[in-house]
């Protein structure tokens, strides 16, 4: 089992920081993961929203398009490639898949603004240490990180309405989705003012989860045997995309459609839209 | 000492090696990097104490529970209640942006007066009082009719509008043709006993079968319908969705039946043909109708044979559905608008509304249940848009509201005089507002008290109330003290309760009733109303955030329905042009009511459809040789618009499925693009405008 | 003759040209410098520490800078807090009318200049440290609480933070423990008590 | 001699400045010649200005494609640049005496190249004012830190290889210090040559395994050989297999603009057999590499190496041209002495080897982002904006700028006053 997280404290034999006394972490890690049922995401956006609110996405300038848009969350709609009647399509939320092993863009980043936070197996990007370089989003197969190729613009009412939590990204830097890492402070801090380390699961729930209505997203930690997530990945209908490139991606998706788990299994044949030749 | 280059070099070079030993290049290069990380370029971020409110969505008339983060005081995010009653928790994601409307950039700022007379149809502010005493004189002269146009009837406000109007002699309240509680009023017509207020009881039902209606794709309260398709494995609730397209909720549903455009009114006669002609019909339910032969003769006008070719599915499966609903325990029959194209016409709706008599599932539990028993029905004024008579407004006041369907700005026209008057009360500058020649603005949403009655399609009464969450500005005006001051400048008297004092009023006769209970959503504790101690008690936790909701009541009242359905007077012929169908998301058919955060469905993704879109399938781009996101030229009886071609696999062969949405962009907030393609929809004598022949042709 | 004089006395031109730009190089670097670089800027109205922590009120930090149930710190008390006990004057002081009659009566927030102000982007959780870890208010903010006046407030004209970010020594050598409050600072304490952890615990 | 300067009109002024010795146009031509590329050059600088001030939305760069046109000319550039280090390496390492004739030429390309990438570069990140941070929290697992590591210390190296070619210039010359220090430069160029050589080694290697480590993008990604992927030492050979031709193909231009003869025959063959063997060497491990990957890496991690090539713009034949059209080709005809000898085969190669790279480099680069990773992904095309362009085209401006004035006022081309006196002669 793992050890809790605790600070020993030696109290009051402290003069100045010097002497100050926290214990070592013990080596407790978190392993933050997340899974989307696909067969309940019916494409409503509501994530989407929530997420963009959560995290102070700015709203698109006129001339943004898919292309150059900042959607952390951002939901596909992918067809089964059947004609009319017999069509179908599946909706895919993609996001930071928070890669554990070999991470592609922790690796790439030439002076550390991403990184896994060692606590809790997060993706991290630190917005203001990047210098805009690209590489990152140039190494990332889910193409899940955003440049701001703009300032961000909100109204001068809207500005007042930022969520305190989530500091805002200056132009010419990447973005992405940290699982609302925002709340985690804010669960720790409410943890800490009871004074535990622990936090309460219930407080950490990034914005998409407690924005779906389906209920699609399962969130917790995959290191915690008995999480509701943990037992979820188990199921035989589960898959991560990409999965082959050894990654060892966090985010884990659920159907119970076969097409839709060999369609997550295909590699670059699925190109109907683009003419093919040969 | 001379001044010579080499003494200079050497000055130079002295300050150069001093310049390394001072701090000041590395305190420069340090302090500029801290600039640009936190730029004023990039806003900082509201610094002051975090709290949270509660309060309800008004931006439909579901009125979910909201639970508001706010700091300083002003709303930063919006989520649902978990367990809530009614909504189960969920906001849809226009409502998890709902607090943004108060700074939306269509907002306006002050009353003003269109003058449309001037080239540019430019705007003046106008005092509310001379904005007042113009209206007032237009009243007084005017020859044709006073109407208001409320998009969400039920609200104290409606009462106002009715007070209003029944002191003039030809005043008309009218309302928004697309409902979605179109079966229940349907059936309401056909009900011998009228005062009987229905609704769906989805909880307890085996099976739904559905006439286009969105009900996955945030129709009713959408966090109810989650809730019951959420547990649809457990409870064993099937939905048939019988649609031209591949909706969302077609994606979701058990079984699909892709039927030609425009045929749902022969879909459902084919299944009343299956249930008469296979003695499907309930007994008991022949009983209580006093005209079935009429429905007989237009139900077995027509061969299987013909149903299908006519509505291109296969009359086995026609069968089956019947079938289906006939064994089903419990099962509902019913229709819904398509947020863009509008509600079914009156034979389509009176149809569909008839096999669930025939089925016999009204007043029972999982079908059509009474939710409440109206005391009385005033005689209103109250009239739907499509009985009034063309070209007879003149003076037309528009409800800030929006009802969250596509209004095409034609619909409005036509039953306009030549001379005539249009105030808008919208806090937007919106697709039709734009046609007013007063924008008298009321509050935004969130920024006045309103109150949350129970949604047309439910099945308990309930009742919460939107406390505000934003201080009004000064520049707005309630629409009851709008109203105050016109009958007074017109010398009429208008006695009515303030928002308030009404929710006091209704909390009263919640406590008198001691019916249901209360759900307070701070803490999540449900108590029940006889465990209040007073009135006062109650009104106060309603105003704190909670909902109050009824048991469900099921009494079986013994009806008598009159359906009056006609026969069908023809085939419809198969063309081979092309239909148009307009295509909308609920809420978001106009630009002004959803936030500009939107633009991540809208614009930065392919989730939903901008305006100006359309979608084809495949085969029907190449027969008009066109290419995904191609430029084409969309043309109709009504007129022409270019429009961008998406491809989609699940669209009909011969369907032009066309996105009516906000055009989410700076410049277009101020231009009303969004109704162009409404504007080249035929709107049919039912007041629908769900198919229009078109073309389409490279540009 | 003095000039010849002075020549053998003195270095020759060159090499006191050189020496002269690097006096003056060091003298703009170390002394000028720091004038130009920040900018003072006087708080609304004086207030002393020492008046309310001392005998005279006898109150704690917890007193005014609440950390609150949910863990946030609320920082400097709102004007609302100052009212419980200055509802009108007491004593006679200038800034003591200034306190009731331009903040307290019309009930405006005091916009106080803060010393300790830290980026968007930085994250600090008070209730982590003080309740957690034990750490004393002085031991970041120093005798703050004894100090019988406010100092002047000296904003960085670059980065528009205040001097005490970066300590008042230009060098960025602190000469008191509590000294600077710059990013550095918390990576030592927090390398120094053995925490390992990532840019986003406290970063936002 | 200020006094004599001062008193002298312009024009001849500025012939003062000119090596002894040679013909130079006239001033008025020189004008004619220049002030169109200056015009060029402020343009793009205009349009880098847009993008620096305003944002770099002016581009036409998305998310997919983080890396554009710029990425494509930096890689280009300093492939082709690479005939500095080579040449110096060939000259004071390998003593091969008869590059002494193109040497100063090349160390100017060099630099042309090399600053040139290194402000692009500036333009093309989001936050230039914070790219020092590299060197502050540097990431050593990354290759991009490598890069900026050595271009900016080969960079350093090749402005002081630089210096002594402006100071030897015939007015500067006459400053005794400036002598002194040019001929103590000069002594230390072996040393340079040795250090430029090491540090081009490593960041023309760190720039093809820029790509090559990109696991997520499996059209790119190789098998690691050592520390690096294999594409580090396919860059390394390739960049020295073009730089000498790049070095030729400029000299000749030069020699055709300004219709005199500045290089013996003999050294451009030289140059050319030098391209040729290295090229033959890389064509041969690119094809092993390229088997290697078809068959083995791009399989192992679920990707069929030949859909990469199943798209209408990207098909097979990018790779046949690459390596048999603008690699095995050339390299023959450089290798084969009797074809050698004759210019339109020399030259002609050299272009080709010439677009081999830069097909190489765009393969690597844009190639690479176009094509889909997710099963749901489309094939993406990319067409730069105005501004991209101008600032791409103000970098050439900016190298012929820089190389006319070089070799108008400064001794580009030793051999040039032997041969112009034959010619005379």
């Amino acid at each position: 089992m793992h050890n809790l997280r605790s600070w020993n404290v030696e109290n009051n034999t402290s003069k100045g920081l010097e002497n100050l006394i926290m214990e070592t972490i013990s080596e407790k890690k978190s392993q933050y993961g997340m899974m989307i049922d696909l067969d309940r995401c019916n494409g409503c956006g509501a994530c989407a929203v929530a997420c963009a609110v959560e995290n102070n996405v700015p709203p698109a300038y006129q001339q943004t398009n898919t292309r150059t848009g900042i959607t952390w969350m951002r939901v596909f709609e992918i067809p089964n490639d059947e004609q009319f009647p017999q069509s179908d399509s599946v909706f895919v939320p993609m996001f930071c898949q928070q890669c554990e092993n070999e991470t592609p863009c922790v690796t790439v980043c030439p002076q550390n603004a991403v990184e896994i936070d060692p606590l809790t197996g997060i993706v991290g990007q630190i917005p203001q240490r990047c210098l805009g370089c690209r590489y990152c989003m140039a190494a990332c197969p889910y193409h899940a990180r955003y440049f701001n190729w703009r300032d961000p613009k909100w109204t001068d009412g809207m500005k007042l309405q930022l969520n305190p939590d989530v500091a805002p990204r200056m132009r010419g830097v990447v973005e992405k989705c940290n699982f609302c890492h925002g709340r985690l402070h804010t669960a720790r801090q409410k943890a800490a003012a009871n004074g535990s380390e622990k936090i309460d699961p219930n407080d950490y729930v990034p914005a998409c989860v407690e924005s779906c209505p389906n209920k699609a997203i399962i969130f917790g930690d995959l290191e915690d045997g008995s999480s509701e997530i943990s037992q979820a990945i188990k199921s035989k209908n589960t898959f991560r995309f990409l999965s082959r490139l050894g990654t060892e991606p966090k985010v884990y998706f659920n159907s119970g459609r076969a097409w839709v788990r060999e369609m997550a299994e295909q590699a670059l044949t699925r190109t109907k839209k683009e003419e093919i030749y040969g | 000492m001379n001044i010579t280059r080499r003494n200079i070099l050497k000055l130079i070079g002295g300050s150069a090696v001093g310049f390394f030993l001072t701090p000041l290049p590395y305190k420069v290069l340090d302090d500029s990097s801290i600039w640009t990380q936190n730029w004023s370029l990039t806003p900082p971020l509201p610094q002051g104490p975090v709290s949270i409110k509660y309060s309800n969505c008004t931006l439909c008339a579901a009125g979910c529970g909201v639970k508001a983060k706010c700091v300083n005081g002003i709303p930063c995010q919006l989520i649902g209640i978990p367990r809530h009653p009614i909504d189960n928790g969920a906001l849809c994601a226009r409502g998890l942006a709902g607090h943004h409307l108060v700074n939306h950039p269509l907002r306006v700022a002050l009353p003003q007066k269109f003058l449309h007379k001037s080239p540019d149809s430019a705007m003046e502010p106008i005092s509310f009082q001379t904005a007042v005493n113009e209206i007032a004189s237009q009243i007084q002269k005017s020859n044709g009719a006073i109407a208001v146009f409320d998009q969400q009837p039920g609200r104290i406000t409606s009462e106002i509008y009715f007070e209003f109007l029944n002191q003039l002699s030809n005043g008309i309240y009218a309302t928004h043709p697309s409902r979605e509680d179109a079966t229940l009023s349907t059936l309401h017509e056909m009900i011998d006993k009228n005062n009987a207020k229905l609704g769906y009881d989805f909880e307890n039902t085996q099976l739904i079968v559905s006439f286009g209606a969105p009900l996955l794709d945030d129709w009713g309260i959408p966090g109810r319908m989650r809730k019951i398709f959420g547990k649809r494995k457990e409870s064993g609730l099937k939905l048939i969705q019988i649609e031209s397209c591949q909706s969302r909720t077609a994606l979701q549903s058990d079984v699909w039946l892709p039927i030609k455009p425009d045929t749902e009114y022969f879909a459902a006669l084919a299944i009343a043909n299956v249930l008469i002609k296979e003695n499907l019909v309930l007994l008991a339910a022949l009983r209580q109708i006093t005209d079935f032969e009429k429905l007989k003769h237009a139900a077995l006008q027509f061969t299987p044979a013909q149903y299908s070719e006519i509505t291109g599915i296969d009359f086995s499966i026609i069968r089956q559905t019947a079938n289906k609903l006939a064994q089903s325990k419990s099962a509902i029959v019913l229709s819904g608008p398509n947020p863009g194209a509008g509600p079914f016409n009156n034979e389509t709706e009176k149809a569909i509304a008839s096999l669930n008599i025939l089925i016999g599932s009204i007043g029972t539990d999982g079908g059509i249940v009474i939710r409440d028993l109206q005391k009385e029905n005033k005689n209103h004024i109250a009239r739907n848009w499509n009985a009034i008579q063309d070209h007879s407004i003149e003076v037309l006041f528009i409800d800030s509201v929006d009802s969250g369907y596509a209004l095409p700005w034609n619909l409005i026209e036509r039953k306009l005089q030549p001379q005539h008057t249009i105030i808008s009360l919208s806090p937007y500058l919106n697709e039709i507002a734009a046609h007013a020649d007063y924008i008298l603005p009321s509050p935004a949403p969130y920024e006045s008290l309103v109150e949350v009655p129970a949604h047309v399609t439910s099945n308990v009464n309930s009742f919460s109330v939107a406390v505000p969450l934003f201080a009004k500005p000064e520049t707005v005006i309630e629409p009851e003290n709008l109203f105050k001051l016109i009958t007074q400048s017109v010398g009429m008297q208008l006695e009515i309760p303030t928002t308030e004092e009404a929710v006091k009023q209704k909390a009263e006769k919640i406590f008198s009733t001691k019916r249901g209970s209360v759900f307070s959503y701070s803490d999540g504790t449900t108590k029940p109303v006889s465990e209040f101690l007073s009135a006062d008690d109650l009104c106060k936790k309603l105003f704190e955030g909670a909902a109050w909701s009824d048991k469900p009541n099921n009494s079986h009242h013994p009806f008598r329905f009159t359906l009056n359905i006609a026969a069908p007077k023809n085939v419809p012929k198969t063309t081979n042009s092309l239909v148009l169908i307009p295509q909308g998301w609920k809420v978001a058919v106009s630009s002004s009511s959803i936030s500009p955060i939107l633009s991540k469905l809208f614009q930065e993704s392919e989730l939903r459809e901008n305006a100006g879109t359309i979608s084809i399938n495949p085969e029907t781009a190449t027969r008009y040789r066109l290419r995904s996101n191609d430029t084409a030229l969309l043309e109709t009886e009504e007129g022409k618009m270019n429009v961008r071609v998406k491809l989609n696999t699940s669209i009909q062969p011969g369907v032009i499925l066309a996105s009516v949405g906000p055009a989410l962009n700076e410049t277009n907030f101020s231009d009303a693009t969004y109704n162009d393609v409404l504007s080249l929809c035929t709107i049919s004598d039912h007041g629908t405008w769900r198919i229009t022949q078109a073309k389409v042709s490279k540009i | 003759m003095l000039k010849r004089k002075l020549k053998i006395a003195l270095p020759s031109t060159g090499k006191f040209l050189f020496g002269s730009g690097f006096a003056g190089m060091l003298v703009i670097g170390w002394f000028i410098f720091p004038m130009v670089l920040y900018k003072s800027e006087p708080q609304p109205i004086q207030f002393s520490h020492k008046v309310h922590t001392g005998e005279q009120a006898g109150m704690a930090c917890e007193d005014c800078h609440v950390i609150s149930d949910d863990g946030r710190f609320l920082g400097i008390p709102a004007v609302a807090k100052c009212a419980e006990c200055h509802s009108s004057p007491i004593g006679e002081s200038a800034n003591e009318k200034s306190l009731v009659e331009n903040y307290i009566i019309p009930n405006k927030e005091i916009p106080w200049h803060i010393y300790s102000r830290q980026p968007d982007n930085a994250y600090f959780s008070h209730a982590s440290h003080v309740r957690l870890a034990h750490l004393k208010c002085e031991e970041c903010h120093g005798p703050i609480g004894e100090s019988a006046r406010l100092k002047v407030y000296q904003v960085n004209r670059i980065s528009g933070y205040s001097r005490d970010i970066w300590g008042e020594n230009i060098s960025g050598i602190p000469s008191h423990p509590w000294e600077g409050m710059k990013m550095d600072r918390c990576v030592h304490c927090h390398e120094k008590n053995g925490r390992r952890d990532g840019c986003i615990e406290c970063h936002k | 001699m200020d006094n004599k300067l001062k008193t002298r009109p312009i024009v001849a002024r500025e012939a003062g400045l000119m090596p002894r010795g040679v013909e130079r146009t006239s001033f008025t031509n020189f004008l004619f010649w220049i002030l169109p590329w200056t015009a060029l050059l402020c343009f793009g600088v205009y349009a880098i200005y847009l993008c620096l001030a305003d944002g770099l939305w002016h581009t036409n760069m998305d998310n997919r494609f983080a890396f554009g046109l710029w990425i494509f000319l930096d890689l280009t550039v300093i492939a082709l640049g690479a005939g500095a280090f080579f040449t110096g390496f060939l000259l004071y390492i390998l003593r091969r005496k008869e590059l002494k004739a193109v040497i100063n030429s090349a160390v100017v390309i060099g630099l042309i190249c090399y600053s040139g990438a290194v402000s692009i570069l500036m333009v093309d990140v989001g936050q230039p004012l914070r790219a020092w941070f590299t060197f502050w929290h540097p990431n050593t697992h990354s290759m991009l830190t490598e890069v900026t590591f050595c271009l900016t210390c080969y960079l350093t190296v090749l402005i002081i290889e630089y210096i002594p070619i402006v100071l030897k210039n015939r007015q500067l010359r006459q400053i005794p210090k400036f002598l002194v220090f040019e001929f103590e430069l000069h002594k230390l160029m072996p040393v340079l040559a040795g250090i430029g050589t090491f540090l081009s080694f490593f960041h023309q290697g760190s720039l093809g395994g820029l790509f090559g480590v990109l696991r997520g993008r499996p059209f790119a990604f190789r098998e690691e050989l050592g520390i690096w992927p294999s594409t580090f030492f396919l860059f390394v050979l390739s960049a020295a297999a073009a730089g000498p031709s790049f070095v030729m193909l400029t000299t000749w231009l030069v020699q055709k603009i300004s219709k005199k003869q500045l290089v013996k025959p003999e050294v451009m063959q030289f140059l050319g057999k030098v391209s040729g063997i290295l090229l033959i060497f890389y064509i041969m491990l690119k094809s092993v590499d390229t088997l290697i990957w078809i068959n083995s890496t791009s399989p192992s991690e679920g990707f069929p190496a030949f859909e990469f090539y199943a798209r209408k713009s990207f098909g097979t034949w990018i790779l046949l041209t690459e390596i048999i059209a603008f690699g095995l080709v050339p390299a023959l005809m450089l290798l084969n002495k009797k074809l050698r000898a004759r210019p339109v085969f020399l030259y002609g190669a050299g272009l080709l080897v010439c677009c081999g790279i830069m097909l190489n480099r765009f393969v690597m680069t844009i190639q690479t982002l176009a094509l889909p990773t997710l099963p749901f992904d489309e094939f993406m095309s990319y067409i730069p904006s105005w501004e991209e362009a101008a600032a791409f085209l103000a970098v050439i401006a900016y190298g012929v700028v820089l190389y006319s004035f070089t070799f108008r006022y400064a001794t580009l081309f030793p051999q040039e006053r032997e041969l112009q006196q034959i010619q005379r002669g």
